[in-house]
């Protein structure tokens, strides 16, 4: 079994952030794990993305052409990524910065409006967990109290972005359970 | 008489105008612009004066400024 | 117990468990995990971390520490290791050890800091002036990135020569879990180091021989050395070779996507296998030498073709070396190699049963 | 209502790719302005670095050569030389004027080449994630410096403009800043002079300027105009060094 | 009318001649009289000679004076080559015509100022990062030290391509009679370059491509037009070659000496030729596919073997290529090398009549 | 009788391949009588250059390293960080140093590099055959301005003392000359005072030498000491830049 | 017919003058020539010898090993290249600075004390012309008067140094003469 | 009572000595040395003073002074 997962969006929305929050709780099951990031010319702003991989197997290629699952988090990221996606894949899409309609029929996609979400929650910039929940509670390739427990490892000396962040990891998980995203 | 425009997809609402404007007319949108940024925009077009402070410290030149020209006697 | 760590930090952790406390660089991406990594770590253990005025100032200083006996090395990428190919061809010359790291970007120019594998010939024949090798280490993944670093200061100790590690930005900058193994080679006595003389006589290290006589000798026995090297020192991983009819020959990055494009091509009933340079110098030539049952060699690279003409020169016209790659920080998919695959596969005349 | 502030002519369309709040952006608006008041658009050649304003080929809305890091004065030199009729500048960060360009800058400077260099101090290496720059000062974090540049182990901060004023080519050596409206205005002054001394044959120009990176100094944009004013000025005084 | 001249000297002359009125460089032996000569030329025919600072502020102004479309040139020798490895690969990429002179001398490192020809790999192979060629020429006569700067300047500007000469310190240093032709070809227009605009659209000049997937178009790009180069300008002298059986290969000086050598062996009754690449880069394959009644190739060379690697990858396996070299700034006499090819003479298996 | 002058033990026997009269020479006995005279012949390492130079290691009696044209400031910088008990210099040529080499030398100092550079500035390119230095004169003919140095095509002489004077991290920097035993005399004490800074942790020190060059300023050795006095010493003028 | 000479000596004995003085004769004469220099570390003093070689047919290898004559003009010089010489072959030596015998027994050699004759007619310097002149006056490669002629282009203006230099042509050549110099 | 030895082999005859000898007592022997140069030489070992200003100007450090100690008191 492999999970092949992009997360794309811009630089600062906390892209790479949740994507090694994936491989470092995926490590803790003794899975074989790859991040990778990929950036955009400009530090803050511009685009950024990365892969994770989590496998049982040793891992081949760190490039995924057709990610099984994805989770876009701006529209420049859909516009570059949406074709990508193999049939059947999962996309998680922030649609609080997506003013436009999935084209793509033959997959599975969940609508979150994430940053308003976040912002709800106190703090825009939490978006990433609203979708990382949304992703984990959809694909279970690691467990959810675990990734809890990495992400407060990640934010040992700050207690409120744990709370926070915990907060919008579950808001995320909740808007799954509504089932009544897709369109 | 006088006002700015800030050209909406080009700020990156950093707030510097803000910060520097005399009259305190500049404010940021509540709407997100493509970039991700919540771009600047004037509320009191009657207080402006025009001064170009803004603009002169705007990092992504996205303001220009009008102003009603003085008669000329 | 396994960790998580970026490739460049990997290095960066390796080089620290080899003993090695001096690094001298610029800044540059994608390598700059591994100066980051080691300005935190190494204020603590005794350390010098100097980040120098130039990619040339850096190299001149891996030259100063080096002639003073230290494990010491040096990072870049590309347009960097350009600028410090003089300086890799006094070290070659003056027989001094130390690692060079090459975190491979885009060329040629400025081009973009996206991966690839156009500096194989200027690692492995000679960026520099003049006859010398470097002992070039190719890694395939965050795993190895710690285990050829221990490999490189060994060896470039060992023979008294530059070594470098040739990798590019995927490598650099993905994060896997590591082992770090115990490092356990023991640093050699350097007694042609310079410093504190002691009684000794003095120590002179130098690479002009201005009587080409002279010179003459001194290349002789450089090329003496690198014979023992190429003989002692060949590295290769083969995988799925053994029945292979198609062999992928691929380093790095590259390797790891076709271990991938080899099980699909297997899963298809085409025999594909690997042969995996891991020293690019000493290119593994022994590996190439009994074909066994392969009728094709796909060289597969992040370049328009580089070490394509080691495998031919290794292969000489037995079999037919094809060649695939991709550039400018593109990296092929899966499924485009296993295309070429499929097309050789259906070229090959196989005997009619 | 008359437009009283526009877009100078010579910026393109396209967007800066700078950060929020980075002042290159500021020092951009200005350099463009001065080429449509001298009215040189049309024979302006600019030289972009490689650092944050790699791209300023894009912006720029003139003739463009990319240099490779710190050889700009070179590659200006042999513009000039070649096209002595045009003008040329280049424009560069601290790490690639003050660190791996060093040579050259001081070289073009000692020729007297007849240039004009715009050289933007943001005491960092902005383009490769903030590592410590020549520039950076004493006790500034970086990634390279994580506890601090000290003296003892990374070296004092050059003072580029102080250096360059000793040599005998250099016709015109300026320090400016960015950090509020006064010194903006300033700056631009300083700018059109080193354009205008070219115009006129004068050596060599440079016009260093205070400039911030929001991004990874870990400041916000008005903090960082702060920063530059309360770190940066005192070891880095504004002012004519040379002026002749 | 034959005139003497130096053959550093012939460069500078023939670059005059070609249209050439800039150059940038910094001091080197052994190549030195060709700046004093341009330096001593150029006030009175308005000619720019600017000594730079170093080496690589040489290749950048190069690269600016390239950029506003004047015939440019720098020169130097082997270490100072190394330095300009950087600014190699941004002309390339960026497609700028320019002439880069490279006097051999004896390496690695400092060495020695004596003759060499241990820089073909950087020259042929890429010494900087990246994809790209330069077109390499290889004059052996200080006749060819002129009659190939013609020919470098005409073919960097034809494909926008810097172009190198790769001579040596003999070549550079030695006196013979040469005839000065007249320079024929017209100076092309570049609308390319930068400038006064005069309402034209405005010209940028770069070689960042941030999107790999525009690096890879404009590498494939560069790469199409090396294949054209390759296509086009093959250039080689084949001498005494037609009823040869043993073929010495040998490019510069070398070749010079092989004359000599085949001249001696043709007396002893052995049937020896000579193929003598002209352009290094592209190297002229196309004189070694159809191999006659040779049966055995020596390469000759002023190194551990570098050329021979290209030999071998032409040759493809066919017959056998043997090696000889010197280093270090030694050179062959004609009685070392003669006995090469009578050891190899006596190992050809001849049909016996 | 007693010997009251002799060669210094830090010099081989080995004779100088410097041409006829050309100071090299003496400033190598002054360097190796320091050395004796502070005792530290058994920690020493010197790092020669590339110029006429190149061979030092063959004249000084202790460990030494031959540095790639112009690296010296670095290569030293990489033993005083690895050996920091040892006493390490440079000995560079104006090609080596004030060239190719400006960019080592300028962030040595600015970095405040522990070590002592010995900066023989002969206004020419020795080894290579009398091409114009950084530091050729106006008007001075060489090999590369057959016409002599013209400022406007080949530049100003650069003044490498005053320099680095204003960096931070220089210690002590001095301009001393070889053309008369008293300014030999000084020379001697500048150099030792150069190697005591060291011995006290002082950053960085330079002495900077002006020096002949018979061979190819075209004069005897005794004509060419007039030269420099009357021709360098006024563009160059002699004295302590920074004693700190 | 080719004639390979090789000129060694000190730099600054003007070895590669008459070198270059022979092949812009030989040159009048329509001769292919070849000159080539070799140099030593040091600017002045040091080793400096070059190569000539005057040929009707193209020329080949521009390095000698075994020439057929040789002009050496110092001690160092002699060591150096006595066992090159090829059998037979000529070798015109200054004898002023070599204070050793020749050991080769099977080649022409004429022991000249060029540097003393230089001296008195003026001018130590010249010794390079007195063994040109003993050279020419064996080996008729150009013709003698031609050289002269070559001479007077090169100092054409210092008409003292021409008058010196003919006049050590001369000495050197009336030195064969006496033909009483092979011990 | 003072004076020099001058190494003839190392000399280079610069002259450098000669010029600066406040007694002037050296002059440059009649003999080459095997280097090609004529080499210095005390002349007048009555004048030389010992004052080692030759040997502190000899470019090939090739001379050596010796002097008649004072006796101490
Ligand atoms: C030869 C070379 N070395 C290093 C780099 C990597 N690099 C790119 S930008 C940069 C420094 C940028 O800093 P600065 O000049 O201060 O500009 P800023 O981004 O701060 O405006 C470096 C080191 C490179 N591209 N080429
Ligand atoms: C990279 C490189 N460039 C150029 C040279 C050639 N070179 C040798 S010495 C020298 C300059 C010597 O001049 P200087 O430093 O003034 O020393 P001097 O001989 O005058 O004492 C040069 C340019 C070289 N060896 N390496
Ligand atoms: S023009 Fe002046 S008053 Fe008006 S918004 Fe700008 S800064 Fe404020
Ligand atoms: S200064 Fe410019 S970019 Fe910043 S908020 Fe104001 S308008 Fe927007
Ligand atoms: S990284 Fe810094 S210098 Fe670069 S654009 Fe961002 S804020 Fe500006
Ligand atoms: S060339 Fe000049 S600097 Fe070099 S040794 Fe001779 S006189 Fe001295
Ligand atoms: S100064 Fe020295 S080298 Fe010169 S002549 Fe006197 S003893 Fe000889
Ligand atoms: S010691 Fe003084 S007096 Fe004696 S020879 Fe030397 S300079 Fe003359
Ligand atoms: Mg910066
Ligand atoms: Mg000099």
């Amino acid at each position: 079994m492999q999970e092949d997962l992009i997360i794309a969006g811009f630089g600062g929305q906390g892209i790479m952030l949740i994507g090694q929050l994936l491989v470092y709780s995926a490590l803790e099951e003794n899975k074989n794990v790859l991040w990778m990031p990929s950036y955009g010319p400009e530090t803050r702003g511009g685009f950024a993305n990365c892969t994770v991989i989590i496998s049982n197997e040793e891992i081949g290629s760190p490039i995924v052409a057709h990610p099984q699952s994805m989770i876009i988090m701006n529209l420049p990221s859909l516009d570059r990524f949406e074709d990508e996606l193999i049939p059947q894949g999962l996309m998680i899409v922030n649609d609080s910065l997506i003013n436009r309609k999935i084209k793509r029929e033959d997959i599975n996609f969940y609508l979150i409006p994430a940053t308003e979400i976040a912002d709800n929650l106190g703090n825009a910039k939490a978006a990433n967990m609203v979708d990382l929940g949304a992703y984990l509670k959809i694909k279970n390739v690691v467990d959810f109290t675990l990734t809890e427990k990495t992400l407060e490892k990640f934010f040992a000396n700050n207690s409120s972005l744990i709370e926070l962040n915990k907060k919008a990891l579950e808001r995320g998980a909740q808007e799954i359970a509504k089932e009544t995203l897709k369109p | 008489m006088a006002k700015i425009t800030v050209e909406q997809e080009r700020c990156k609402g950093c707030g510097i105008c803000i910060a520097f404007c005399p009259k305190k007319v500049i404010q940021l949108s509540k709407n997100l612009n493509p970039k991700g940024f919540f771009p600047a925009e004037l509320i009191n077009e009657k207080e402006c004066t025009g001064c170009a402070i803004c603009a002169l410290m705007c990092p992504d030149v996205a303001i220009e400024v009008y102003r009603q020209e003085r008669e000329k006697k | 117990m396994k960790i998580l760590m970026k490739g460049n930090e990997a290095i960066g952790e390796g080089a620290i468990r080899a003993g090695c406390r001096y690094f001298f660089g610029y800044p540059i991406t994608p390598q700059s995990e591994l100066p980051a990594y080691l300005a935190e770590k190494f204020p603590s253990i005794g350390g010098v971390f100097l980040q120098a005025e130039s990619e040339i100032s850096a190299i001149n200083m891996v030259y100063g520490a080096s002639c003073a006996g230290v494990r010491v090395m040096t990072s870049s990428s590309s347009p960097g290791i350009s600028l410090k190919q003089e300086g890799i061809s006094y070290l070659a010359a003056a027989e001094l050890p130390c690692l060079i790291v090459n975190v491979m970007r885009g060329g040629p120019g400025l081009g973009t800091i996206q991966p690839s594998q156009s500096d194989y010939f200027q690692a492995t024949k000679g960026g520099g002036h003049g006859d010398y090798h470097l002992i070039v280490l190719a890694p395939h993944s965050v795993q190895e990135m710690v285990d050829l670093t221990y490999l490189a200061f060994d060896l470039a100790d060992q023979y008294r020569n530059p070594a470098m590690i040739l990798a590019d930005g995927i490598l650099g900058q993905m994060m896997e879990a590591v082992e770090l193994k115990e490092y356990a080679s023991e640093i050699p006595h350097k007694n042609w180091a310079v410093g504190k003389s002691q009684g000794r006589k003095r120590n002179i290290i130098t690479s002009i021989y201005i009587d080409p006589k002279v010179l003459e000798q001194h290349n002789l026995r450089l090329q003496a050395k690198y014979k023992i090297i190429k003989a002692h020192e060949e590295r290769a991983e083969e995988w799925m070779k053994e029945d292979a009819e198609i062999i992928i020959a691929a380093y790095g990055t590259v390797a790891r996507i076709a271990k991938s494009v080899i099980k699909k091509a297997r899963e298809k009933g085409i025999k594909a296998g690997l042969i995996r340079p891991i020293t690019l110098w000493p290119f593994p030539d022994k590996y190439f030498q009994d074909l066994g049952k392969i009728k094709r060699i796909l060289t597969v690279e992040l370049s328009s073709g580089q070490m394509v003409e080691d495998v031919r020169l290794a292969v000489n016209g037995r079999i037919p070396v094809e060649f695939y790659g991709r550039m400018g920080g593109m990296v092929p998919s899966i499924e485009e190699i296993l295309e070429q695959i499929e097309k050789i596969n259906s070229q090959i005349e196989r005997v009619k049963l | 209502m008359k437009k009283v502030f526009e877009r100078p002519k010579s910026l393109t369309d396209v967007h800066f790719t700078y950060c929020a709040g980075c002042t290159h952006g500021m020092i951009h608006r200005m350099v463009a302005e001065t080429i449509d008041e001298l009215k040189i658009q049309d024979r302006t050649i600019g030289v972009s670095p490689v650092g944050c304003s790699v791209f300023a080929y894009e912006f720029f809305n003139f003739d463009m050569v990319a240099a490779s890091h710190g050889r700009a004065p070179a590659v200006a030199t042999g513009l000039k030389r070649s096209l002595p009729e045009c003008i040329i500048f280049t424009y560069q960060g601290d790490g690639d004027l003050a660190a791996i360009g060093t040579a050259e800058i001081v070289h073009a400077a000692t020729r007297g080449e007849n240039i004009t260099v715009i050289f933007v101090n943001n005491a960092i290496y902005g383009m490769t994630g903030g590592q410590m720059a020549p520039t950076t000062l004493i006790g500034q974090k970086t990634e390279t410096t994580p506890f601090g540049r000290d003296a003892r182990a990374h070296g004092y901060p050059i003072r580029i403009a102080e250096m360059l004023a000793t040599l005998e080519g250099s016709s015109y050596i300026v320090r400016t800043s960015t950090h509020n409206p006064q010194n903006v205005r300033k700056t631009k002054l300083a700018v059109k002079k080193a354009f205008e001394n070219q115009l006129n044959n004068k050596n060599f120009n440079l016009v260093e300027i205070l400039s911030t990176c929001p991004s990874n100094w870990g400041l916000d944009s008005i903090q960082s105009l702060k920063w530059l004013e309360e770190n940066m000025i005192p070891y880095f005084p504004l002012g004519e060094f040379k002026n002749i």
